[in-house]
């Protein structure tokens, strides 16, 4: 973690139940019920900083962004231009110019596999994605694959749900895989991939890494400068922010050479019919009206995120993880997958007798929120030899007695099945 | 706890969706179409078998899916036997009503009584997200008829 | 206007003082100034209605949508697609699912660039703009063009800062055309282009016709059935909403054939690494988690708006232009550029011995926020023989008297350079 | 009701900007550049001439700009005239302090001098927005000296 441009997270004590008084919905009840939000890895719930972010810069400051002359704009870039600072500081990145604001991480990635893919990769060349990657990490692969001459190779996990680095080793061999792409920490089993390993890896075989942050990014510290990675992704909505942002850090000689990805506004120097001129990274890649009120709520939680401080929120849900585990397992039936040296908040899992989707509604009936299905992430479940699994995950305001609740309802899930 | 749930699980379609009387490949067939939930990966491969006249002469499928949806094919492979295509269309739009509204939709006297026997499925209106585990068999049924060999729950 | 499936207007009377109390922004003052704001046309500010629908979102109702199954998932899953309702209804679409979610206009043209240009249109076909687009109708369609050997051809305007119909009727005579791709109204000139007009002759050549609509939306209904365009564009931050979501409508039959813009979750049918299937419309060209929140945001100004009526819009407008026009004709050394027939509440002009930035700035100190450059609009600038102008624009909020400060303001500003 | 402009519309601004010295493209040059601030469509071609030493002789620009960047153009043409490379990059340097803190950077004697007649240019950082229109004709200056052709004021 880069400490010299992080601001020094107070050393307070981590209280959860305060914590969860930042977060108004955490209050309300469902079919009757206190609401036992478990379903923080689709979507992590809002702070009021970020709420409060937001409801003022509408109410007090705002207008377009870049091209106004009066107060209101001028303030209001700042803000903007500021969330970029936020995010630059968040990743460690030595440059805010390496920053580039998205609608999400699935934008982010698309940016990367169009601008870097079709601009910068040749035909020929390959692109390394792993069995355990969401949708997201996939499916612009498979488009360059089929619009570029991309060959997309896809390394294997082992049983245990970690990435086979030995594989991954032999596909990188032959020098023509110009890029690998994985994800940073797995949304249905939770391993952490050995970020800093996987550049070195890369980087040995002359192919650039990138790196999907979705999940990582809201449990754990990240350093792109430590980790050495070439393209860092993720995305607002699961750090506690607005839905509507994601950022895409990559290192700016990258961001260089990629042709621009969407044209209009914002993102060019100059315009005749004849021919446009590009405007400066990041501006390039940012056309048209930006998610401004968004880039303001993702600010606010991110300076949320970093007051607390990272290796707080990761000591608790380590202790939530070791809890869950432990008592997920002593349900008769449940079989949990994944099982990582190093893994962050989520449980993914099924239970004999009743499917996912069964599992869910019965969970849901008892105010317990939590995620039944593929996750996104079909090529793996295809590997695990499963349709869907039920997932249960945390964010920073997850309790233990919501572990309980949620063994709880699994029991009685399992009696309605019996 | 659950008894609100029971509207949504009752006996019969616990009982279908534990074991489906016609949850199997057909040896021979005539039609055959998969139906897709994107959101889950739920999955339904359906085969029919028509007579000479080409009404429905048997129905069996392979399923990877919830209660609801596997008891949702059961039921379905157990009605539409003995139906014409037009029938059986008719009778996956009525249930089509039936999980969305709640309400059976007046069809006539034949189908009706097939309808009768979907009755466990009207709950289903209630869950919204559920609906499609419900339907999912019946698009399935859709496709087959229509000679397309996917459909998908959207 | 489709008043079937729109709900009736309240004849209410329009009052303006009334409407300004629901924008709390409007009290804000700006260099000891009360805020004078004419720049809505960059972007509008938001009525507490859209404030407080995305507040309750986050403080009481949200999860991730269309994948969960519980309670907040499904009851949020229903709001974003009650969004898509509204659009619907808004521009009079036939069918819902006609209704694709984007960033903003920007995105929204870059999809129909991408999917259609791309994927429909053949090499050697052309795609007609006119002179007077903003940068995001242009440059989607030069990338093309660079990409797809797609010829663009550029449309005149007349010295009134007219379509000239003549022209374009002679452009798309060969045949070759197969999009034309015009803004439905001017963000520099304020015209209003005849959009039933320009879609039979589109039609009548064989080409498709796409309207950006992000200025023409905000002061006047559309309903694209009576227009009978193909696509149709707008962009939410201009029209009362958030930023960061847009909306693209299309005919269904062409959004069917349009292969997928981005690749990600939620826009499949299936994954496996051979290859994935799509989803259906419209759901195949949204990749990734959606902008939910901004889609409730969107759906709050769009009641907004119908409940106080185009019409009742239009009319306030219309004075505000007649007398805008008439005081700034007085102004000596101010030019007023563009004099359509049909125009909407946009002015821009130059001041003799003033610089555009000049202007905004003096203006600017005075409480009063106008937008001085080219206003993404480059060519047209060079079509007027001009590199900026100072423009003014109108909201539904904008008053009689804040044109009046604008027209003294101006006069100060002359004194001040003279 | 404008004293608060003076800060940045100061007498020397209004004057250099209504009536430019320099706003001429030289007969002869040895270097040229464009600067274009995106944002707002401003443009400027700048064209230097050097000395058999290789110093700038002369300086020369077309611009189509506002009161502070045509001011901007016309003082740097004014200054730079006699130093060397190294030297006009310090000055664009400070200029770049200047507009950006208001406040003058050290510089040695000789620059420190032509600096200071930059000063009327310090109010420009009250402006946010207003700073690249007084940089903008040195982000030119910077890239003739290069032998780039275009510059922006990003
Ligand atoms: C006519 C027109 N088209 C397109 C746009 C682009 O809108 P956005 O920046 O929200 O994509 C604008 C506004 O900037 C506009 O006025
Ligand atoms: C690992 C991973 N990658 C990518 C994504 C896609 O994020 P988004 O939908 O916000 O683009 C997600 C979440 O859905 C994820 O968990």
């Amino acid at each position: 973690m880069n400490t010299a441009t992080r601001p020094a997270a107070p050393p307070a004590p981590f209280d959860v139940e305060k914590l969860r008084a930042d977060f108004p919905i955490l209050t309300q009840e469902v079919h009757g019920r206190k609401l036992v939000f478990l379903d923080s890895a689709a979507s992590a719930q809002k702070p009021r900083a970020v709420i409060a972010a937001m409801t003022a810069a509408m109410e007090r400051q705002y207008a377009n962004v870049h091209r106004g002359l009066h107060w209101m704009s001028e303030r209001t870039t700042e803000a903007y231009e500021g969330a970029r600072d936020a995010v630059a500081r968040l990743l460690g990145a030595p440059d805010r110019h390496e920053i580039v604001f998205t609608r999400n991480s699935t934008e982010a990635i698309n940016l990367v596999a169009h601008s870097y893919g079709r601009g910068v990769l040749a035909p020929g060349q390959a692109v390394v994605i792993s069995e355990m990657e969401h949708h997201s990490n996939i499916v612009p692969w498979q488009m360059l694959r089929d619009a570029h001459g991309i060959e997309l190779r896809v390394t294997p996990i082992t049983a245990a749900g970690e990435l086979d680095l030995a594989a991954l080793a032999r596909l990188l061999a032959d020098g023509k895989v110009g890029l690998v792409a994985l994800t940073h920490m797995s949304n249905v089993l939770g391993t952490y991939t050995p970020a800093a390993r996987l550049a070195r890896l890369a980087h040995d075989h002359g192919a650039k890494l990138l790196l999907d942050g979705s999940q990582a990014i809201v449990h754990r510290a990240v350093d792109v400068r430590e980790i050495d990675c070439d393209f860092y992704v993720f995305t607002g909505h699961k750090l506690y922010g607005p839905t509507g942002i994601g950022a895409l850090w990559a290192r700016r000689d990258l961001l260089e050479r990629m042709p621009p990805f969407l044209g209009g506004g914002d993102m060019i120097a100059s315009v005749s019919f004849a021919r446009s001129q590009w405007a400066q990274v990041p501006h390039k890649f940012e056309a048209g009206t930006p998610p401004i009120l968004e880039a303001i709520g993702l600010a606010a939680a991110i300076a949320y995120v970093e007051a607390i401080g990272y290796s707080a929120i990761a000591a608790h849900e380590a202790h939530l993880l070791d809890h869950a585990l432990a008592r997920l397992a002593a349900i008769p039936g449940l079989t949990i997958f994944g099982r990582a040296q190093d893994r962050g908040g989520v449980v993914s899992f099924t239970l004999e007798g009743a499917h996912p989707h069964d599992v869910a509604t019965l969970l849901d009936r008892q105010g317990i929120a939590v995620r039944a299905g593929h996750h996104c992430a079909e090529p793996l479940m295809h590997r695990l030899g499963i349709e869907s699994t039920t997932r249960a995950s945390f964010g920073l305001y997850t309790t233990v007695a919501e572990i309980d609740a949620l063994a709880e309802g699994l029991l009685r899930v399992s009696e309605f099945f019996a | 706890m659950f008894e609100d749930l029971r509207d949504l699980y009752q006996e019969v379609i616990l009982d279908h969706g534990r074991k489906p009387r016609h949850g199997a490949k057909l040896a021979a067939y005539d039609a055959t179409a998969r139906g897709d939930n994107p959101l889950c990966g739920d999955r339904i491969t359906l085969w029919l078998q028509y007579t000479p006249a080409g009404a429905i002469a048997r129905a069996g499928f392979e399923a990877k899916g919830c209660a609801i949806s596997i008891a949702s094919a059961d039921l379905m492979a157990e009605i539409v036997a003995g139906l014409d295509a037009g029938a059986a269309r008719a009778l996956a739009d009525a249930l089509q009503t039936l999980t969305k509204t709640g309400a059976p939709p007046t069809l006539d006297a034949p189908l009706a009584e097939r309808l009768a026997r979907l009755m466990p499925l009207a709950g289903v209106h209630e869950f919204p997200s559920r609906v499609k585990c419900a339907t999912l068999p019946w698009h399935a049924l859709r496709a087959a008829l229509a000679g397309t060999e996917n459909a998908t729950s959207e």
